[in-house]
């Protein structure tokens, strides 16, 4: 089955675990043009993710916009994709290893199944499948849009393997399937294998064990999926009915001593929780009542306070911070008692609920810690791969990089980061010597349309529940039927699955269809793979259209299903009248300039512009300031120790000597022309000011943040009070004057978390317990006070705030409503602050203050290079990116990439790791030779023009002009698509593709034909 | 006319409206069926004839969104947009139908609560205002 | 170029109330470049004219057709294959378009949509100010190049009256004063001494003074 | 002599001449002009008759100067080219003449836009110095501008108006220039508050030759308050009103403010009688006619001389 | 008019610099130019300024002069020697260029060619000297000419962060005057208030003043300024109103074109400095009401 051929030599990178991570690494390199084999050890990829009902901190539906990736993946060229397979055996060094892959029998033939279900059907106990609870799933496979496409079966629970072989109509059934070992070369290797969830069984005190409706986060999401076991029903695993009141309990196996459980923090529960309860209270508003029970609350990503304050404010949602001792069964009731001691008192609360869920944490599995063993790589103590402070994905041995939750537990956005990094580093190693397989997609020639009379497909997705779950999606298909010129109406599943493509490629062929409309979800997420189908099937990618009755009509008309219904005929009718008025056109395609501009001169742009330059390609890296260095200038060392300084010269160096990169100092962008894969930037240079236009294809923005001075305690008005990054330059500095110290105070939160800064900066926690146990080595009898608001050392970091703990570093908690007050007294600072134990204000006399100010966005710079660009920014002014969750690099207007501190505030470690994935994103994007603008571009018909200059005056990059013939000529290589020039043109005479006048007045015969 | 539903056509730009759009969807803000959108790269592509057609074939409203000022994708379509909405507004007064039917609304592909309130303000609006004089002298043309 | 706006449309409701269907001929010249009546300006009109009708309960019928010029028979004569099926046909051109459509059609009530306004051109997008009267005697040469009869709200064609305030024009703040643009561009050509001269009345018979005129080069007449 | 009138003759002997004006009513009695008229008799040496002045309709000022000739007093014709072609020009001056007015002042008009006939044609057949042409060409050659002859050709004595103070400044010694070649044998200028600029302008008028060409009338109008003194500043097209007048006026009570705009005129004029080349005032008491003889006394200009007639 | 004739007669004259391309491609130049024609009395073309190698300003005058715009070239002694500059000088006048502006010029090392030699073979004021000298017939050994060249010849005033620099700023720009510049053009102008306070001593020179415009495009560029040219006060307010407007890029033209309409009252001319943005030139000059 396995072709061998396909295996390259040397130059091909092996990407293991088929999650997330693994499959945004995979289709990284892949665009890059470097061949991946991606294992999995399960029958089909995705990981743990697509497992997930909704993500935060959008509350998307994930199999959405996971999906599309998957299935992307699926088709790659360079992508071989092994699931089943396992490594048995390592051997060799960075650039040639050889492995051992050991692949399990499947028993059915991949090129045969359709996925069609009749084998589970007839045979459900020999059909493989291991959903969230299992034991209740309705389809063996894991997610509807699964890839491989295909079932899996257990032979050994096979009692009829003749029956099982004749019920498959594709006669897809192996049953002499045996186990495969194949050897591959492969120049690096991606580790991606994922992490395991704590299993809450051995903690008797909570109960998971012994009572069904304590159940882990991961088995919640499960229940609140629409594909999960129950089908989106909210329902009580012991006796199915719909609980009343729900509590999260948090670091459930994190931050904690108990056996087999870990001491960091896992770093994405507390979100986890909150995205549960929030979904839990948008479903079922009132009628349930939500806690969360917690220790602090670590809302640390981008924008996540914010989610956290519409949790607490807009839901509801109670928050307890506790940590609840036992969860015990209330005999009476049959609901689930949780005793608990209030953060506010010392005695014991118990409370009943009806189901607890426990957020468990995350670990890494044997099988991963044996590979390790295997592959020959450090482990840290907690079993993760242990790698660099400045090279994030590096592991110990070279050649193979790490991403996901195997280097650090960690969220989707951060894992999405450091798959790309991951990639990056790996296709760096092969970039030099590695001969690139250049093979594209061959579509059929298209078919000549022109002639023949209208035959239209219409194709109506359910799309699970999402749309069939509101309106009678075959009922829409029928209704389709009866419109002009529709040959074939059909409803067909996901009509975004493989399987559905087929289909719908096959329909076109037999049918010979030559126009096609697609009822499903919104044309922006999808319309390319429907293009591609009609490609295949041998039309012109323009011929479909797509009535978007997924986003815009059942998922906002939910609760009027008939009206729903209604407005969905009125769509799919629309959209079948204008596509009759679709005709062929040619995309427009033009060279990539493969040039790359880094705009910012920190450790982010440095590392994104070293990264793209050993790879081969010129880099321009402008910074706004006279030299390079950032923010880091100011940072000496890590919290593991590592001298920042020595790093940052280094780095300055190497960028500066670097034949490929022209650093351009003093550079302030002004203006921005162009597409992606032709952009022009053009820069004043001071101090002259002279004026430079650069031509590049891709933009990578890291133009970092700035340490935020809030005019707060004193700052900047009493000299003992300070910044963190004042301290880390006073120790380094000044160490005698550490020794002099008696006591220290540091507030956490200064500038953030408040109303003029909403959001969390991430970093400050672990630099206030960075700067405390400095201080503490230099002096071991000063007492430091860290006043916080919730500590918020997720990771590792959890460890070195056991630790300062454990050196005697008081903490205390203070409440966003009563902050510490500061008073300056002579040398001296006052510091009075409400202690919650003592449960009294006390006041010390400090002879430093800290403040803990964080970052905040440098308005500047984003506001200028937002508005040249058009990027779009948060609230708090930094750049954001086109999807938070899946794509949190990739900024809204292609071409351009965001990290660093410019998308969020991160520590240099994860700046690093964002840069090369920066490098990646953009590395994906130049793999291409050619840059494809679209069809949607403005024609002239000449012989209507009545040449009056107004397209010329309106066109807002002054396009047209009136040629020689006396009309008016737009340069379709120029042409942006807006139509402007279409809608003014006073003699009608300009019309733009894809948007033809002819096409608009249809859609609005379709969709008010019934009123007139 | 007490169960009046009136038909409302919405012109979004992809840019910024239309992801509005979606996003609403995506974040089950129920909002009228009675927009309907139609899809343009620009609000700046929106011609006048489009709006008055639309009118014309029976929509009792019609509103462009484009993105909000200074974000346009084409440096200033939403603008224009609004300075033909605003000419609209003024031949639709002309002939009584009335200019308040049709609206220029703008947002950020953000804003999906905003699409939603949006939908739901002009769907309210006309509904007050009553079904398009076209539609119902038409159907009474009809009946008679 | 001649330049227009459209009339109101209570005016062209009121005319065309006694019709059921109509041709509506747009044209291609003039009127299209200064968004009179070009093939985007028919489009409107017909929309609102035939909604306006709805409102009333009537139904009115547009035929809409841009020819390519309105004031040369064989473009007008494109109208033939349709005019029978129309009671009235209203003509956004010129004012000339509309006679050429009068003189064609002797049987076919013919209503102007537009009034035409002045000869001019366009200062910026949207914006057309009046340039040329066609007095049929330029005195341009004399005066810079900007002319005194179209642009002087009192013909002066000796300078400025008493009323130019800051360049501006008594009448109106918002125009120019023509002899201040003519003086400073005479300035600027060095040539002040042409305004020395006194430029005597003029002979008003080459302009409308001289009864309807006609061009005739004899070398082209048919 | 070019004609009999009597402003020509003061002009000659060097004394400074005096004129003023009459605005005729709007109705067809005469009782208001001839009131206005006798007002100014003895204090002034010729009164303008004002043509549908301010683009308003009135008594035509043909007839008007009828009723001041019949008072024996001269009268000075005023016609604007706003209403009448060349043709009704000529007609109303072979008319006038045929009455014995023989003094004429030859004006373009305020545009129809400010009066109140703002939908009128405007006539524009010829402008203000084409217009002195005619007239001078009427006399001298005894020709109609069309070129026929003149059988008795009209004497008129040829006025025009200058504004020193409109825009272009530079032009306005050149546009005077126009009119003198023209033919304009006295100049009424706009009325003078800003005395630094008119002498500015004098001496222009004076580099090009042309003060002793035409006999230049400098216009005095007294303010009555400081709010006219703001509206004339602000609101009246090509006037030059400075700062210190509107101060001056604002500086005094407003009971005083007549008195102190009479004294603002008497000063005026005493000042420009200095100045060479100016050759007499021209008084414009709008409304106000009643004032003119105190202008007149206190600014030393009586007696009016006797010349022959 | 001519430059010179409109400079002599107390006209404000409107000067637009453009610097020639990096480069042979002249179409951006040309066209440039064609927007600006009979708007700007004159085109000043810089030569390398900055120590960024382009086409000379010698061939960029003479294009200007093609088109028909009158130039105004820079001259400066980092790149030529005096054989040089002279040669070019006559050439200069024989090709139609009317007007020169001596210039100091950037360091090398701040340029693109940090390995060029710099000349330097003598200063601005020698320069000015030799330029004195060419027109009255007599190069800089003593040679009769056979024909003299003529121009309009003016020098800059460098910016200057405080008084004891301006100090000496202006009694340089005294010998300039003295030793023939015939017009000075000053730094950018950002605040009126201020610089009508130097105006005055600036008018001691007894020459005209042409006061620089320079367009901020971004707000970085005008905290820059406000940062690192103490002397160019730009204020804090003028910051906040680019920052503020719904569309910088206008406001930016707009502010230009207020200083230019503020400076018709005080000085003698302007000169709008635009580095880059040339093709904004007419809205600038619209917005100046020029």
């Amino acid at each position: 089955m396995q072709d061998q051929n396909m295996l390259k030599q040397n130059h091909t990178v092996l990407v293991i675990g088929g999650g997330v991570a693994g499959i945004r690494a995979a289709m990284d390199l892949a665009e890059s043009k470097r061949d991946v084999v991606l294992i999995d050890k399960a029958y089909s990829i995705g990981g743990l993710m697509t497992q997930l009902d909704r993500t935060f901190p959008t509350n998307n539906c994930d199999l959405c916009t996971l999906s599309p990736n998957l299935s992307e993946s699926g088709r790659q060229l360079h992508i071989e994709l092994m699931a089943m397979t396992q490594v048995a055996e390592v051997q060799g060094e960075a650039g040639n290893f050889k492995l051992k892959l050991i692949t399990e029998p499947r028993f059915i033939d991949l090129e045969k199944c359709t996925a069609c279900g009749d084998c589970f059907n007839k045979y459900p106990e020999c059909v493989r499948f291991t959903p969230g609870l299992d034991h209740r799933a309705p389809t063996c496979m894991r997610y509807p849009q699964a890839i491989p496409h295909a079932f899996s079966i257990d032979i050994e629970k096979c009692k009829d393997i003749d029956g099982l072989v004749k019920v498959c109509k594709a006669d897809a059934i192996l049953p002499e399937d045996t186990q495969k070992v194949q050897e591959v070369d492969v120049g690096a290797i991606v580790l991606a294998p994922g992490a395991e969830v704590f299993d809450p069984g051995k903690l008797d005190s909570l109960g998971y064990a012994t009572n069904p409706d304590v159940v882990t986060s991961l088995e919640y999401e499960r229940i609140l999926s629409a594909s999960g076991p129950t089908q989106g029903e909210l329902v009580r695993p012991s006796d199915g009915k719909q609980p009343d009141k729900i509590a999260w309990i948090q670091c459930v196996g994190s931050r904690s001593l108990h056996e087999g459980a870990a001491s960091y923090c896992s770093s994405a529960c507390c979100m986890f929780a909150l995205k549960e309860a929030i979904v839990t209270k948008e479903r079922f508003q009132d009628s349930i009542e939500t806690a969360i029970f917690y220790m602090d609350m670590r809302t640390f990503g981008k924008d996540y306070e914010l989610y956290l304050n519409r949790a607490k404010n807009d839901f509801d949602i109670r928050l307890s911070r506790s940590r609840p001792h036992s969860v015990l069964r209330n005999p009476e009731t049959a609901s689930l008692s949780i005793t608990y001691t209030p953060d506010d008192s010392n005695t014991n609360v118990t409370e009943d609920f009806d189901m607890v869920v426990l957020s468990t944490g995350f670990k890494v599995s044997q099988d991963v810690q044996d590979l390790a063993v295997k592959l020959g790589i450090e482990l840290n103590e907690h079993h993760f791969a242990k790698t660099d402070s400045f090279s994030p994905v590096a592991t110990s041995k070279s050649g193979i990089y790490v991403c996901g939750m195997f280097e650090s537990p960690k969220d989707i956005p951060e894992t999405m980061v450091q798959a790309s990094a991951a990639a990056f580093c790996a296709s760096k190693d092969l970039s030099v010597t590695a001969e690139l397989s250049e093979s594209v997609e061959e579509f059929p020639p298209e078919r000549d349309v022109s002639q023949e009379p209208l035959r239209i497909g219409v194709f109506v997705c359910d799309c699970g529940l999402n749309i069939g779950g509101v309106i009678d999606a075959k009922g829409l298909a029928d209704y389709a039927g009866t419109l002009p010129d529709v040959i074939v109406s059909e409803m067909i599943g996901h009509g975004c699955s493989r399987e559905s493509l087929v289909h719908i490629e096959n329909t076109i062929i037999e049918k010979n269809l030559n126009r096609v409309v697609i009822g499903g979800c919104s044309p922006r997420t999808h319309e390319t793979k429907f293009q591609d189908a009609l490609r295949r099937a041998g039309l012109n990618k323009y011929l479909v259209e797509i009535a978007n009755i997924r986003d815009q009509d059942t998922w906002v008309h939910f609760d009027h299903p008939d009206d729903a219904f209604i407005k969905a005929k009125e769509l799919i009718r629309m959209a079948t009248i204008s596509v009759a008025l679709s005709r062929p056109l040619t995309d427009n395609i033009f060279p990539m300039n493969k040039d790359v501009l880094v705009v910012g001169g920190g450790v982010t742009g440095m590392n994104a512009a070293l990264g793209m330059a050993d790879m081969g390609f010129k880099v321009y890296l402008a910074e706004r300031s006279g030299e390079l260095g950032g923010v880091a200038k100011k940072i000496h060392k890590t919290i593991e120790g590592d001298d920042v300084q020595a790093y940052v010269k280094d780095l300055i160096n190497k960028t500066m000597q670097h034949d490929r990169i022209e650093v351009i100092n003093n550079a302030f962008i002004v203006d921005h022309t162009g597409m992606p894969g032709m952009f022009k930037t053009g820069f004043q240079i001071a101090p002259q000011m002279f004026y430079r236009q650069i031509e590049h294809g891709v933009t990578i923005l890291a133009t970092g943040a700035l340490p935020n001075k809030p005019e707060e305690y004193l700052l900047g008005e009493h000299k003992n009070v300070m910044t963190q990054l004042d301290m880390d330059a006073m120790i380094e500095n000044h160490p005698d004057e550490i020794k002099g110290l008696t006591n220290i105070v540091m507030i956490q939160c200064v500038g953030s978390r408040c109303p003029e800064n909403p959001n969390c900066s991430r970093i400050c926690c672990q630099s206030a317990i960075k700067n405390a146990l400095r201080i503490r080595e230099l002096n071991s009898t000063a007492k430091i006070f860290i006043l916080y608001r919730d500590m918020r050392t997720y990771g590792f970091y959890e460890d070195y705030y056991k630790k300062a703990r454990e050196l005697g570093v008081i903490f205390v908690r203070y409440g966003a409503d009563e902050p510490p007050e500061v008073q300056a007294v002579g040398e001296q600072l006052k510091v009075t602050f409400y202690d919650s134990i003592l449960r009294r204000n006390v006041s010390v006399y400090s002879d430093c203050l800290c403040l803990s100010t964080g970052l905040i966005a440098d308005e500047e710079s984003s506001e200028d290079l937002g508005r040249i660009f058009h990027i779009p920014k948060t609230i708090d002014n930094y750049f954001l990116e086109d999807h938070i969750k899946l794509r949190p690099i990739d900024l809204s207007v292609p071409g351009f990439f965001v990290a660093g501190t410019a998308h969020a505030p991160k520590t240099i470690r994860e700046c690093i790791a964002q840069a090369q994935a920066a490098a990646s994103r953009a590395h994906s994007m130049l793999g291409r030779d050619t840059l494809n603008l679209g069809a949607a571009i403005a024609r002239v018909e000449g012989e209507k023009c009545a040449a009056c200059l107004i397209c010329v005056r309106a066109c807002p990059f002054s396009i047209p002009f009136i040629n020689e013939d006396g009309y008016s000529e737009i340069d379709p290589a120029k042409c942006h698509g807006c139509g402007i020039c279409a809608a003014v043109c006073p003699a009608k005479a300009i019309q733009l593709m894809q948007y033809e006048d002819d096409q608009i007045m249809a859609k609005l015969t379709g969709l008010l034909e019934r009123v007139n | 006319m007490e169960n009046f539903e009136p038909t409302i056509v919405a012109f979004c730009c992809h840019y910024c409206a239309y992801t509005a759009a979606d996003m609403a969807g995506s974040k089950r803000l129920c909002y009228p069926s009675n927009v309907k959108i139609i899809r343009v790269p620009c609000s700046g592509k929106v011609d006048s004839i489009h709006i008055l057609k639309a009118l014309e074939m029976g929509a009792d409203g019609v509103y462009v969104a484009g993105c909000l000022e200074g974000d346009c994708h084409f440096k200033n379509g939403n603008i224009e947009a609004s300075k033909r909405v605003a000419y609209i507004k003024k031949l639709l007064d002309e002939i009584n139908i009335g200019g308040e039917r049709v609206e220029m609304v703008l947002m950020s592909a953000g804003m999906g609560e905003r699409f939603a309130q949006t939908a739901v303000d002009m769907t309210e609006k006309i509904r007050k205002l009553g079904p398009n004089p076209v539609k119902s002298a038409s159907k009474a043309d009809h009946a008679a | 170029m001649i330049t227009a706006e459209r009339k109101p449309m209570e005016e062209l409701i009121e005319c065309l109330k006694p019709y059921h269907r109509i041709l509506l001929v747009g044209c291609n010249e003039c009127v299209t470049v200064c968004a009179a009546g070009g093939r985007k300006e028919v489009g409107i009109l017909s929309s609102a004219l035939q909604m306006a009708f709805k409102t009333e309960g009537k139904n009115l019928e547009v035929k809409e057709i841009t020819l390519e010029r309105q004031c040369d028979p064989e473009y007008v004569e494109e109208l033939v294959t349709h005019i029978d099926q129309a009671e009235a046909v209203m003509s956004m051109a010129c004012g000339c378009g509309v006679q050429e459509i009068a003189r064609r059609f002797k049987d076919k009530p013919v209503y102007p949509a537009v009034n035409t306004t002045f000869m001019g051109a366009s200062e910026r997008q949207g914006v057309w100010a009046e340039r040329c009267q066609g007095c049929g005697e330029c005195v341009l040469g004399l005066t810079g190049g900007i002319c005194p009869i179209a642009r002087c709200s009192k013909q002066l064609l000796n300078g400025p009256c008493g009323g130019s305030t800051n360049g501006k024009c008594e009448v109106d703040p918002d125009i120019d004063c023509a002899w201040q643009l003519i003086w400073d561009r005479l300035k600027a050509l060095g040539l002040e001494d042409r305004y020395e001269e006194n430029i005597p009345a003029k002979d008003w018979r080459t302009g409308r003074g001289g009864g309807p005129r006609k061009i005739i080069r004899e070398d082209l007449v048919k | 002599m070019k004609t009999e009138s009597v402003l020509e003759k003061i002009f000659a002997s060097g004394e400074l001449a005096v004129t003023s004006e009459c605005g005729p009513p709007r109705g067809a009695v005469p009782e208001k002009i001839i009131e206005k008229a006798k007002m100014l008799k003895g204090y002034v040496d010729a009164v303008n008759v004002t043509d549908n002045q301010t683009a308003m309709v009135r008594m035509s000022s043909f007839a008007a100067c009828v009723f001041i000739k019949q008072l024996g007093m001269n009268p000075i014709l005023q016609m604007v080219t706003r209403d009448r072609n060349r043709l009704a020009m000529q007609a109303d001056i072979l008319g006038a003449y045929s009455h014995g007015i023989n003094n004429m002042l030859c004006l373009s008009g305020d545009h129809p836009h400010f009066g109140d006939h703002p939908m009128a044609a405007n006539v524009h057949d010829i402008d203000s110095v084409q217009f002195v042409q005619m007239v001078k060409d009427m006399r001298d050659n005894g020709k109609f501008q069309g070129g026929d002859d003149i059988s008795n050709p009209p004497k008129m004595f040829i006025g025009a108006a200058a504004n020193p103070f409109a825009d272009p400044f530079e032009l306005r010694v050149a546009r005077l220039g126009k009119k003198v070649k023209a033919g304009t044998d006295f100049i009424q200028t706009q009325c003078i508050y800003n005395l630094d600029k008119f002498e500015k302008w004098m001496e222009g008028v004076r580099d090009r030759g042309l003060h002793e060409k035409v006999n230049i009338m400098a216009g005095i109008t007294p303010m009555k308050t400081v709010g006219m003194a703001k509206y004339m500043k602000n609101r009246v097209p090509g006037m030059d009103v400075p700062d210190e007048i509107i101060k001056r006026m604002a500086g005094v009570p407003k009971e005083k403010q007549p008195d102190e705009g009479i004294k603002i005129s008497v000063e005026a004029i005493e000042r420009l009688k200095a100045v060479e080349g100016v050759k007499g005032f021209h008084i414009m008491a709008i409304e106000w006619e009643q004032k003119v003889p105190e202008i007149v006394e206190k600014a030393g200009l009586l007696p009016r001389p006797k010349v022959d007639l | 008019m001519s430059f010179r004739k409109r400079l002599t007669s107390g006209e404000f004259v409107v000067l637009a610099e453009m610097n020639t391309p990096k480069g042979a491609d002249v179409s951006e130049l040309v066209n440039n130019a064609r927007r600006i024609k009979g708007r700007v009395d004159a085109v000043i073309v810089p030569d390398m300024e900055n120590g960024i190698m382009r086409m000379s300003a010698l061939a960029g005058g003479v294009l200007m002069h093609q088109q028909g715009v009158e130039s105004i070239i820079n001259v400066n002694c980092r790149d030529r020697n005096r054989m040089a500059l002279q040669g070019d000088i006559l050439g200069a006048h024989v090709l139609g260029i009317q007007n020169l502006v001596i210039v100091h010029s950037e360091e090398m090392a701040k340029g693109d060619h940090r390995d060029a030699k710099p000349v330097d073979d003598m200063d601005e004021l020698e320069l000015l000297a030799a330029v004195q000298s060419l027109q009255e017939g007599v190069d800089m050994a003593g040679f009769k000419l056979n024909g003299n060249p003529s121009f309009t010849v003016g020098c800059n005033i460098a910016p200057s962060a405080d008084d004891a620099a301006f100090e000496k700023e202006l009694s340089l720009a005294r010998k300039k005057v003295e030793a023939g510049a015939q017009f000075m053009i000053t730094p950018p102008v950002y605040d009126l208030n201020r610089f009508s306070s130097a105006m005055d001593e600036f008018k001691k020179l007894g020459v005209p003043i042409i006061p620089t415009v320079f367009l901020i495009k971004s707000v970085g560029i005008a905290r820059y300024i406000a940062t690192y040219e103490p002397g160019a006060h730009i204020s804090e307010d003028l910051i906040k109103r680019i920052r503020k407007a719904p569309d910088t890029e206008t406001e930016c033209l707009k502010i230009a074109g207020e200083i230019i309409v503020g400076l018709k009252e005080i000085s003698q001319g302007v000169q709008i400095v635009t580095l880059g943005w040339e093709y904004r030139l007419p809205a600038i000059l619209d917005y100046a009401g020029i």
